[in-house]
């Protein structure tokens, strides 16, 4: 049975297409300014097997040939992400802080806690004895957590996105910085480096700020033993390693498509909901 | 699609628009004085006995900019207060023709300074609210209650009598029964009406002279026992924390497969909650009903707040409690760990949530309140 | 002889030469992105250029800004000195409008208010606090978002029919906001928004002009002057027009200059020794 | 929560008794300093004591008692109970480099709203660390702030604790909200039997409130001293009267130290020295004072020619004649509470207002400074009436910094010193500062 996930973030759109809960195929694109043609595009990317961003795929697919399935072949859909509501042809909505932790589980069985760290926000998931969210927190008011915060200050440095974790471990100096607003960082790091700190000191110094905060959010929610981290940042080595350091050295699992699991999970909700249905009828 | 009920229509349109509303337009019309007030700790019946048209100062159903406000207490300042202090600057609450304060808490006695400092109403007062809740308390609160009734005396030009207090009390113990039945209503597996409509029913009460309330309330009673109208939605949600005078937040939670049926608030079950006890000399009955005889708030220390929350959500079978904090409220911040633990341990499902007062839900709030009501469902 | 005056910000370099009659020989404003050393030295390259000048020219330099210090390692040989950007601002006001009471210096990433006395010095002076979002990196990050260039931000939002209240304050969160309004069927247009965001923008300017009590003669400056719609929603509030100088980010640097000419001028100044390395 | 929590690792270093450790070292730093008054070092002398008396408790078989601001502090004394009071607990771990954001992470974690008094955060921080003092009784007052009552009532939860709130009726100065606080000073003297097991020695109150006036006393005829120009009083005392009188009233350390500084201004009046060389800026701190950064002080001082010459918090209200009946304890200690440093915050802004205007024109000030500390809202709302009314007034104006009490590096230091350096040159350009000087 086919089900697809559709997540619309609000820098990319992931559509996922599970074939009895395995993987078939997937696809990302850039989010655009139309949102219903984006939801086209991103399902046509899932299709023909094209990942816009962030390179190559990173888990294994099948091999068989998926450039012929259509929307009308896929039992149930189900949209996710702040788009979510704008999906035409998904048969429902789940929010994404139950389809991250649904898609979590499906990458890595038996999690019990999660922390994604998104563009937009930041959040920290429980998940109860039958794998269904049981507490949850994400970021407040100021957004001192969130991907996007990384972003606007290596921008601001001018180190490219994917540079900054392993260049963050080359620090050998504490740089305190401050996380309480993003453009007020931003200037800061800029000001701490044009007078003459070093670009991974104060990346190290950012990720020491953050790590602090959002630590915090898993110990409110509660954290377990198998820890994941999903979301873009989980690609950054220097947060990642500073995330396991706070946390009294526990390791967190990386799963190798962390992004996807919103849309994973949105699918697998998607197989719950055809085989009720199949079982109804 | 529930069809509106024409008397709360009546009702809004009567303290529309706000705050300046019809009905304190023909008050004032008539040659009648507006007194405003903050928060429980300042009793209405004492200034109502003098002849005056207590106003309930609050914000309303939208965002406020706050940023002039800021210019004068800063932004580390509760939006709840900083919101009144915004709409004072804003000329908004300039049909006061006085204001009766309180030390209740940190913001509002700032906001009195700074009345008193930049905008000064033509009678202005400072009420000492004592933050325990006993005896001693309710003895020093009486002799602050007399000074004050004392002043409104002098304002009026004429002693405010006893029999007036008794009158008064006994409208103002109307309505706490009228409240009362309404909220009996909600207690229904379908409750008739949704915590959007009763935020509209409750800030009313504050904002028009409490004898056509009465009636209306009255009025809007059996509109809604005839209706036979029935929420129909799957989760029975509670809002636990600062005052929300925001009827949009509340319907943008139920959008959602939810409906509130109950809550923690002054415009809420804490207003109505106890009676004054009418036997009783009347200023010594004000004394002990807002001290002893209501659900004592985040400020009164041992007070029973955690109680009546509990109480509460057993009462309206709420499946899940959301625990909102307005930004810089030290007392409500300060109880939201304790509130979760105990809530926790008595099988309590909760949300905490960290808002700007009269925020409207962005995509944030609609996000966390969705996945809560996922997650009850689940 | 001439003299310069330079502003070091954490994001452009402003540096401005006077000739001896303190008419502006060369204005720039630079956002090169590397460390100050090196900003400063471009920088006055480029407006030496500008002003048809060679280092030896200049007679006296006045620094300002974040980075001060360090153009005054570069240029330490020479008859320098620094002054805050605030009075530097207020006196760069005074030179365009003599008549201006108040300056409201909106920048790239911060805000300051200040009352002038008559002879242009601050007599008073507030900043935006630590979590406000009225700068003009705010202003850069949203319009980025929206793909709307910043120059373009202020025209696009007159166009709006039905401005859209943006609630948060927060930078990123607005954007997220912004996004559920984009996302939305059908989706908030793009002016709509625009002039939310100004609109808010405005409330915090306003809000810090009223924290030193501002009431007419007002200079505004910075760049979030050129926003033409975010200059008339503050106006409305204020209740009176505002003066924007032709370029509204130089203010600092001009009044640096204006300084370095009355340290030139005083009878104990020091003439000045050609560098061996360095600006101006 | 347990009470008894394990300290890990991480927080071993920052226990009470090594605390006490560190605060001893700095003493013995303080002590090889050139230049610095004596008085400097005394006062982190008594610092030291105070640490220690607090982490030897258990051990001696003491009561060590929480409590909040404004407490009478000759009540514990007199019982030989511990104080240990909150804030000062945290200015001190601050002061000696303490995690402080470590700990604000643990708050947060436990979920108490970040934004909240930096001095409730910390201890709360400090009791999930394990590295909090263990308390026998928490005592404290409502109605100074809204985070006093709400951080004592959070460490009497987490530890288990008896407690004894007071509340404190605004504006006291009536006959009746006198009587009803006299009678909660009673009942808290009760509440100090109760768990000592000890019936208060009323003589022994006595000698101990005879001291605290005394200490009063001192604290103006300082004040008189510091007010003078130039201003004698250097960074390294600046804070004395106010750690004195706040933590040691009814102690002889605080007479002892007081008269030692008093002899010390005294001298220094005499013999023409100031703080500064040369004195440019007077300054007062309107409200919070960066408490956790003396080294900011003395940046100021020895960079700027700024001296601290009025701490706000740091100075009895009025005429501070408390010292009604010498056989009433009990009343004189409910009467002093209205005079009390730091409890004109508590009173309506205009009475505030009114007498920060007539320190500053006597004692000469340039210039203020609102450290807005973010975690006080009391402060904040006050802040305007202040500025607005020293401006028109005195023509000074206010420096406004945005700031936590506690932690150094929520404005980092680099921001603070380029805001202040602005500031003082727009003061010293300011037509009332010229004036002030041509007449001096």
């Amino acid at each position: 049975m086919l089900t697809m996930g559709i997540d619309i973030g609000s820098r990319s759109t992931k559509c996922v297409i599970l074939d009895d809960g395995k993987m078939l195929t997937y696809g990302v694109i850039e989010t655009g300014a139309d949102s219903v043609k984006t939801t086209y595009a991103a399902v046509e990317a899932a299709v023909q097997r094209r990942i816009e961003l962030w390179g190559e795929y990173r888990l294994e697919l099948p091999d068989v040939k998926t450039d012929h399935l259509k929307i009308e072949d896929m039992a149930c859909i189900i949209a996710t992400g702040y788009g979510r509501a704008v999906v035409p042809f998904a048969h429902g909505t789940i929010t994404e802080i139950n389809c991250h932790a649904r898609g979590a589980q499906w990458m890595v069985p038996g999690v019990a806690s999660i922390l994604d760290m998104g563009g937009q926000d930041c959040k920290a998931m429980r998940l109860g004895p039958k794998g269904e969210v049981a507490n949850f927190v994400l970021n407040d008011k100021c957004a001192g957590g969130t991907g996007r915060f990384v972003e606007i200050i290596a921008d601001g440095l001018k180190v490219p996105l994917l540079e900054i974790g392993e260049l963050s471990k080359k620090s050998t100096k504490k740089v305190p910085m401050s996380t309480v607003c993003s453009v007020h960082a931003k200037r800061d790091a800029l000001a701490l480096m044009k007078h003459g700190e070093k670009k991974a000191d104060i990346l190290a110094g950012l990720h020491e700020a953050i790590a602090g905060r959002v630590v915090g959010m898993v110990k409110r929610v509660g954290l377990a033993d198998k820890f994941v981290i999903t979301g873009g940042i989980s690609k950054n080595v220097g947060m990642v390693a500073k995330i396991e350091e706070k946390l009294g050295g526990l390791k967190a699992h990386i799963p190798p498509e962390p992004q996807i699991a919103g849309a994973v999970g949105a699918a697998m909700f998607a197989l719950d909901r055809a085989r009720k249905k199949d079982k109804a009828a | 699609m529930n069809t509106p009920f024409k008397t709360l229509s009546e009702m809004i349109g009567l303290t529309s628009p706000f705050p300046e509303g019809e009905a304190v337009k023909a008050w004032k019309a008539a040659g009648k004085r507006v007194i405003g007030h903050l928060y429980l700790a300042v009793p209405e019946e004492l200034i109502h006995a003098g002849g005056f048209l207590p106003f309930r100062m609050s914000g309303d159903n939208e965002p406020l900019p706050m940023q002039l406000a800021e210019s004068y207490v800063l932004f580390n300042q509760c939006g709840v207060t900083k919101g009144v202090w915004q709409q004072i600057l804003e000329k908004k609450y300039d049909f006061l023709d006085g204001s009766v304060h309180s030390n209740v808490c940190d913001g509002v006695r700032r906001i009195y300074d700074n009345c008193v400092e930049f905008k000064p109403t033509p009678f202005m007062d400072v009420l000492n609210f004592p933050r325990k809740a006993n005896e001693d308390a309710v003895q020093v609160y009486l002799v602050d209650l007399e000074l004050l009734r004392d002043r409104l005396s002098t304002l009026r030009g004429q002693r405010i009598r006893d029999i007036e207090l008794k009158r008064s009390i006994e409208i103002y113990n109307h309505t706490r029964e009228l409240m009362k039945q309404f909220y009996e209503l909600r207690k229904r597996d379908r409750p008739p009406v949704t915590g959007t409509e009763t935020l509209e029913m409750m800030k009313a009460a504050g904002r028009m002279p409490r004898e056509t309330y009465n009636d209306l309330l009255e009025k809007l009673l059996k509109e809604i026992k005839s209706s036979g109208r029935e929420v129909k939605k799957g989760k029975r949600l509670m809002i636990v924390g600062n005052d929300i005078h925001n009827s949009n937040w509340m319907a943008a939670i139920e959008e959602l497969d939810a409906v509130v049926v109950t809550d923690e608030m002054n415009v809420g079950t804490r207003y109505f909650a106890g009676k004054v006890d009418a036997s009783l000399p009347p200023m010594e009955g004000l004394a002990r009903h807002y001290i002893l005889g209501r659900p004592q708030e985040a400020m009164t220390f041992g007070g029973n707040r955690f109680e009546h929350i509990l109480k509460t959500a057993k009462e309206y079978k709420v499946d899940g409690v959301i625990s909102e904090n307005v930004r810089y409220c030290a007392p409500v911040g300060n109880d939201k760990p304790w509130l979760r633990k105990e809530l926790e341990k008595h099988g309590v499902q909760l949300m905490e949530l960290d808002m700007e007062y009269g925020e409207k839900p962005s995509g944030q709030i609609q996000l966390r309140t969705e996945a809560f009501v996922e997650m009850l469902q689940s | 002889m001439a003299v310069a005056g330079i502003d070091m910000g954490a994001l452009f370099t402003k540096v401005v030469i006077l000739d001896d009659e303190d008419k502006i020989l060369a204005a720039v404003a630079l956002d090169i992105g590397e460390d100050f050393r090196t900003e400063a030295r471009q920088a006055s390259d480029e407006a030496l250029k500008q002003a048809g000048l060679t280092r030896a020219d200049i007679q006296y330099v006045i620094a300002t800004g974040t980075g001060n210090k360090e153009v005054r390692e570069v240029i330490k040989e020479r008859k320098i000195a620094e002054r805050s950007i605030a009075t530097c601002t207020a006196r760069g006001a005074h030179y365009f409008f003599p008549q201006a009471r108040a300056v409201l210096d909106a920048g790239a990433d911060s805000v300051t208010a200040m009352r002038l006395a008559a002879d242009g010095s601050p007599e008073t002076s507030a900043g935006h606090s630590k979590c406000a979002s009225f700068t003009g990196l705010f202003l850069d990050y949203l319009g980025g978002m929206m793909r709307v260039p910043v120059k373009d931000m202020g025209a696009e939002a007159e166009k709006a029919t039905n401005p859209q209240a943006v609630a948060s304050r927060c930078a990123v969160f607005a954007v997220a906001e912004i996004i559920s309004f984009v996302h939305r069927v059908p989706a908030v247009p793009i002016p709509d928004i625009l002039a939310g965001i100004h609109e808010a923008m405005a409330n915090g300017l306003h809000g810090v002009s009223q924290r030193v009590g501002m009431q007419s003669d007002i200079v505004m400056c910075g760049g979030v002057a050129r926003n033409a719609d975010v200059v008339r929603r503050l106006e409305a509030k204020l209740g009176t027009k505002v003066m924007i100088p032709e370029d509204p980010q130089i203010l600092g640097a001009l009044g640096a200059a204006l300084f370095a000419r009355q340290e030139a001028v005083r009878p104990d100044a020091v003439p000045s020794v050609p560098p061996r390395e360095g600006v101006a | 929560m347990s009470a008894t929590v394990s300290v890990t690792e991480q927080w071993a270093p920052w226990t009470p008794l090594e605390l006490a450790k560190k605060v001893k070292a700095g003493v013995e730093q303080y002590k090889k300093m050139p230049g610095l008054m004596k008085s400097g070092v005394t006062y982190l002398q008594m610092a030291a004591d105070y640490i220690e008396a607090i982490a030897i408790a258990d051990r001696d078989r003491k009561h060590l008692v929480w409590h909040g601001t404004q407490m009478n502090t000759e009540v514990y004394y007199s019982m030989d109970i511990v104080p240990v009071f909150n804030e000062m607990y945290s200015v001190l771990f601050s002061m000696m480099g303490g995690p402080v954001k470590g700990i604000f992470d643990l708050s947060a974690a436990n979920g108490l709203p970040t934004e909240l008094c930096a001095f409730n955060k910390s201890v709360d921080g400090m009791l999930l660390a394990g590295i909090a003092p263990r308390g026998t009784m928490a005592s404290w007052h409502g109605s100074s702030c809204d985070n006093t009552p709400k951080a004592l009532g959070n460490i009497a939860r987490v530890q288990g604790l008896p407690t004894y709130f007071m509340d404190r009726p605004y504006q006291m100065f009536t006959q009746h909200r006198l009587d009803y606080w006299r009678k909660q000073n009673e009942e808290f003297i009760a509440s100090c039997e109760k768990i000592t097991g000890k019936k208060m020695d009323y003589n022994r109150l006595k000698k101990a409130v005879a001291l605290s006036w005394e200490a009063t006393k001192l604290c103006q005829e300082i004040e008189q001293l510091v007010w003078k120009t130039p201003c004698p009083m250097g960074w390294e005392a600046a804070f004395g009267p106010l750690t004195a009188a706040r933590s040691f009233a009814g102690h002889p350390i605080a007479n002892e130290f007081l008269t030692g500084l008093r002899d010390e201004l005294k001298e220094r009046v005499e013999k023409g020295i100031g703080a500064a060389k040369p004195e440019r800026i007077r300054y007062v701190f309107t409200v919070s004072c960066p408490y956790f950064d003396m080294d900011l002080i003395r940046w100021m001082q020895e960079k700027c020619g700024a001296v601290l010459v009025v701490d706000n918090i740091g100075r009895f209200r009025g005429t501070a004649e408390w010292m009604l009946d010498p056989d009433d304890p009990v009343g004189n200690l409910a009467a002093k509470q209205q005079f009390n440093m730091g409890s004109h915050n508590y009173n309506p802004g205009v009475e505030h207002k009114e007498m920060m205007l007539e320190i500053c024109r006597n004692a000469k000030v340039d210039a203020a400074i609102m450290f807005n500390n973010v975690g006080c809202a009391e402060q904040a709302g006050l802040s305007r009436i202040l500025e607005d009314s020293l401006q028109k007034g005195l023509g000074i104006p206010t420096a406004s910094i945005d700031c936590d009490i506690l932690d150094k590096e929520f404005t980092p230091r680099e921001q603070i010193e380029e805001q202040l350096t602005r500031f003082f040159e727009m003061v010293e350009n300011g037509a009332a500062y010229k004036q002030r000087r041509a007449q001096q």
